[in-house]
């Protein structure tokens, strides 16, 4: 199974310029070179952020993603009185990012195997969980539950949408609810943490995979570094919520470099399907 | 939710809530005497507030604490045991404030580490292996977040906790006494019925937090608090909780023994209902009570629907364009 | 639910003389009266080791103890070449003690509860665990079981008995396996840890109680601390290694002083009976 | 023990083994070659000797390691992951210790802490889930017994270990790869078969440690060593293992290659066979396996027996008087 060029667009990180420079080694890299090499430095092998449509390209079998709930916005039910409106922020990432909320789903072959796939967009407003990211999710586990499909999530997101209030916190339950249901089922859920998962994301779905996997050098951690830093009045370790620190505390699997995460996502589903005898999901 | 089941629901819209042992089910019974969103925040975080220790010393007749998370260390932040209340025994696990700033200190403010989370869930499994209820008591600025905290998994501890709850057999009962601080609060927070003090709040974000983010300062606190929909009406408003038990004039700082009297008669009432209800039909109504919150808007024509309308279009609360 | 004077027997820890020194704070203590108090220091509240058959009749309700298995004694399956033959050893436990093996097992009735209980003697061969100490407790758990009772067991044990080698090792699991299948039963198992519980019997049924609860003071541990000093050499701090360490360390629920260790049972027992509806345990 | 349930089983008395794939399942047939149960000691402990890495690469076709406890570290002393074996796939558990001293520090010399043994239970549970099949791999002097593994529960986590393997719903194969030291490789040893290498030994203390209580004096080594009975003829005959690998004239050590596949050749014949074993069955006989170790003296008369003859009573092996 080889990798295909996934995407064409280079748009995300790279606002008009040709070249980019590296925070990981300094190196300007060729836009076009570096949208060729999946966003990420061939010099030090950092990882440019990835958006979220681009993802799913990247890792499913070429043509099969089936979008669910590609129209899903939303709506405004707090009436938040931000310096800006919230219909004007969703309006903003919209153009921002061409996408409709935080998240695509749908279904997908992955390594042949039938699945059912979430993947976040940063780009719109930080990726952050409110009720369409929440909605949509369910929808997706849902949908995976009843065709028994395993899930895949993309995660890359701040957190809640401080914009929903409480109603986008309570999306942490209700998507939880629904892994658990497919997890009742014996159904598999990988989460893939992308940079950055953080807050009520990592604090919810994206740490209950049955296989947590995270692309290198990735912000994964609870609260905002910021935070952190405020409460112990001190600097914090260099590496400090970062892939390769939270693999060592014990929390991801395994860190996996953009080009194999699809072979390797292919290789788990794989092992996880069902032998003939004993069938408990589709094939 | 649940009166659907036993189908004693009456024609009040109560969020599942039948207007029973005095709570409070509907906003507008108390606009009248509503505060602003932000005296709401101070009444929630007054270190007078009765506390989770208060209100169990109150609430049940015996109380034998349990301690430690089995894996690294008994969180002081996190307290639990069981309780009797009415020859019923009963699971509690809550955090815990101090009411001093040395208790606040040994306490952490209430504010649970990982470890915290981790003892809850083994309390949370010591009720559903032998048919307790469980009795959550919110009261947290919100998980810890400190450098340790993270280290041991903080978010992870939170999303086991929340998971654990959805799924628990076993009635789960949740009362949010003081500040339910963002996730480090819903980690308690997944129940049959969810419960709040009236002058408790919910958040999703610290209104200083929210203020900072949203107009890069902090003194902009009571704006964001307003902003965010913290209080109990709202909250009430919102579906996010079931009902309100009222506090007494002034204040549940000014009277612990008959806040603790009034919760009693909340649990009680609530759990002779939940006790009823037969395991299955209690985990999917749980299930369904929290599927249904989030307002999304969808057009009504345009992306080929599911084949059949699948069962979780029902109850979501949807603008139909 | 009153204490009664539990024993009339002052054997244990007192060879011949009239006198103790409490070595928590250094007084003297007349026997009589130590044996009176439960071998708690009346100054100090030190809790002295306790026997085996002392410990029963401490918990149980008055003449409720029905006795399992008790002419079981230990054979010699490894031919055990010691400094001193292995049946020559037990033959000198057995005259120690005064019981055929480490552990009584049998059922009773703790605050009226219908309980199965194994209470372990420290005097006979340090509480080690052989063939008779497995084959008993699995024994009584499976009986608790059989009849669906809760299950009390108090260790007092070094671990392992060396002269059964890996036959004394396989206990643990076998121990292990059949409190497996009263906890798939729904029926409690209350794990009480006192002076001392280390070794292989706190590595398998000892830490696996529903509720773990420990006399104050108790050295409760794996490695005994001579190991663990050499390993990195340096001292312990202070109190590893004894019950409030391991409280504090999150892995009991509680200190429970002897006098108080039979109520606190019966109101655990009682909280996890079955409420009438719903039979799962007997009554 | 699995044969009888498949009634494949033939007159051979074989611990409930078959003599397949070129395994030994008769002490006697090795009398003639076998040296002292020191000599075992030294070759199980010999750094040259294959680990449990080089095992994996030599015995599966292909292998992702899986990291973390979800707790608090991932233990370097255990490895795990999912592996591949003839188009099936497995999870696999090991102690890993190094073949260098550096390797050897960084693996804390094969003795896993507290962390390393939930790691094991974790990756049990994904067997468990995905019925994927469980193959353990002990090589350990024993579990680490430094103070910080005290402090988070060193004794907790072994129990927890064996609890999970004895009611894991699928199919367990252990391997005695080198040193089976105590408790610290018990929790990674209840299976539905367990094999060890030839000269691999298994033993409730160290001989060091027995010496030192014993006979006051660690130099005894030796004597105790073999009074334990720890090598693996003796496994054998007290049926603690069901069979024996053989190694490579030499040992082990001499090539790894040849052992490796070895293991691969009786894992591939016993997966085959447990595979087809309902899981029902699969864990009864596995309790059976377990509940049956153990030599007591009852008298035959005395105590008045249980009402009726409880079905524990059959396959002890018990001395009558
Ligand atoms: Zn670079
Ligand atoms: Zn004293």
């Amino acid at each position: 199974m080889r990798l295909r060029m996934p995407f064409a667009r280079g748009r995300k990180e790279f606002p008009s310029h040709l070249w980019t420079q590296c925070p990981g080694c300094g190196e300007m890299l060729f836009n076009k070179q570096l949208v060729r090499n999946l966003n990420v430095c061939t010099s030090c092998e950092h990882h440019f952020r990835f958006g979220g449509r681009e993802r799913i390209e990247l890792l499913v079998d070429r043509g099969s993603f089936e979008e669910h709930d590609s129209e899903m916005t939303s709506a405004d039910p707090l009436v938040f009185a931000d310096s800006k409106p919230y219909p004007t922020r969703i309006e903003a990432a919209r153009a921002k990012s061409g996408e409709q909320d935080a998240v695509i789903t749908g279904f997908a072959l992955i390594g042949e195997v039938p699945t059912a796939i979430a993947s976040m967009d940063f780009d719109f407003i930080g990726g952050s969980m409110g009720s369409v990211v929440g909605e949509k999710i369910t929808r997706v586990a849902e949908r995976a539950l009843a065709e028994r499909r395993p899930l895949v999530i993309v995660s890359a997101s701040g957190g809640a949408r401080m914009q929903e209030g409480t109603i986008a916190l309570m999306q942490m339950a209700k998507i939880v609810a629904a892994l658990g249901r497919l997890a009742d089922a014996g159904l598999p859920f990988v989460s893939v943490l992308t940079d950055p998962t953080t807050g009520g994301v990592l604090a919810s779905y994206a740490s209950l995979g049955d296989l947590i996997v995270a692309e290198p050098g990735a912000l994964i951690g609870f609260s905002g570094a910021r935070v952190t830093d405020q409460t112990i009045g001190e600097k914090l370790p260099t590496g400090f919520q970062r892939s390769e620190f939270v693999l060592e505390h014990g929390f991801i699997d395994q860190i996996v470099p953009r080009a194999q995460l699809r072979d390797r996502l292919a290789f788990f589903l794989t092992a996880f399907r069902p032998v003939a005898h004993d069938m408990r999901w589709s094939l | 939710m649940v009166d659907k089941l036993l189908g004693k629901r009456t024609a009040v819209e109560t969020n599942g809530h039948l207007p029973e042992a005095g709570l409070i089910t509907d906003a507008r019974a108390i606009a009248a005497t509503r505060g602003t969103a932000w005296q709401a925040v101070q009444l929630a975080r007054d270190p007078k507030r009765p506390h989770a220790q208060d209100v169990i010393a109150g609430a049940f007749d015996r109380f034998q604490e349990l301690h430690g998370d089995r894996l690294f260390r008994d969180d002081p932040a996190v307290i639990g045991g069981i309780a009797e209340i009415d020859g019923l025994y009963v699971v509690v696990v809550g955090q815990q404030k101090g009411s001093s700033t040395e208790e606040n200190i040994a306490r952490n403010f209430g504010m649970p580490h990982p470890e915290g989370y981790r003892k809850a869930i083994r309390l949370y499994r010591l009720a559903e292996k032998f048919h307790l209820p469980l009795i959550t008591l919110i009261d947290t600025p919100g998980a810890f977040p400190g450098p340790e905290a993270e280290e041991r998994g903080q978010a992870e501890a939170i999303a086991r906790s929340i998971e654990a709850m959805t799924r628990l057999a076993t009635p789960v009962v949740v009362v949010v006494l003081g500040e339910g601080g963002s996730g480090g609060a819903l980690a308690l927070g997944v129940g049959d019925v969810v419960l709040a003090l009236e002058n408790a709040v919910y958040s999703v974000i610290s209104p200083e937090g929210a203020a900072a983010i949203l107009f890069r300062s902090n003194a902009e606190a009571q704006r964001a608090a307003s902003a965010l929909r913290l209080a109990g009406p709202d909250l009430l408003e919102l579906g996010i909780v079931d009902a309100l038990i009222p506090e007494p004039p002034g204040g549940a700082q000014t009277d612990h023994t008959a806040t603790a009297k009034a919760v009693r008669a909340a649990l009680t009432s609530e759990l002779e209902r939940l006790s009823r209800v037969p395991t299955a039909d209690l985990l999917s109504a749980r299930y369904e009570r929290f599927r249904a919150i989030g307002v999304v808007v969808e057009p009504s024509a345009g992306q080929a629907p599911p084949k059949k309308e699948p069962w979780w279009r029902r109850g979501i609360g949807k603008v139909r364009l």
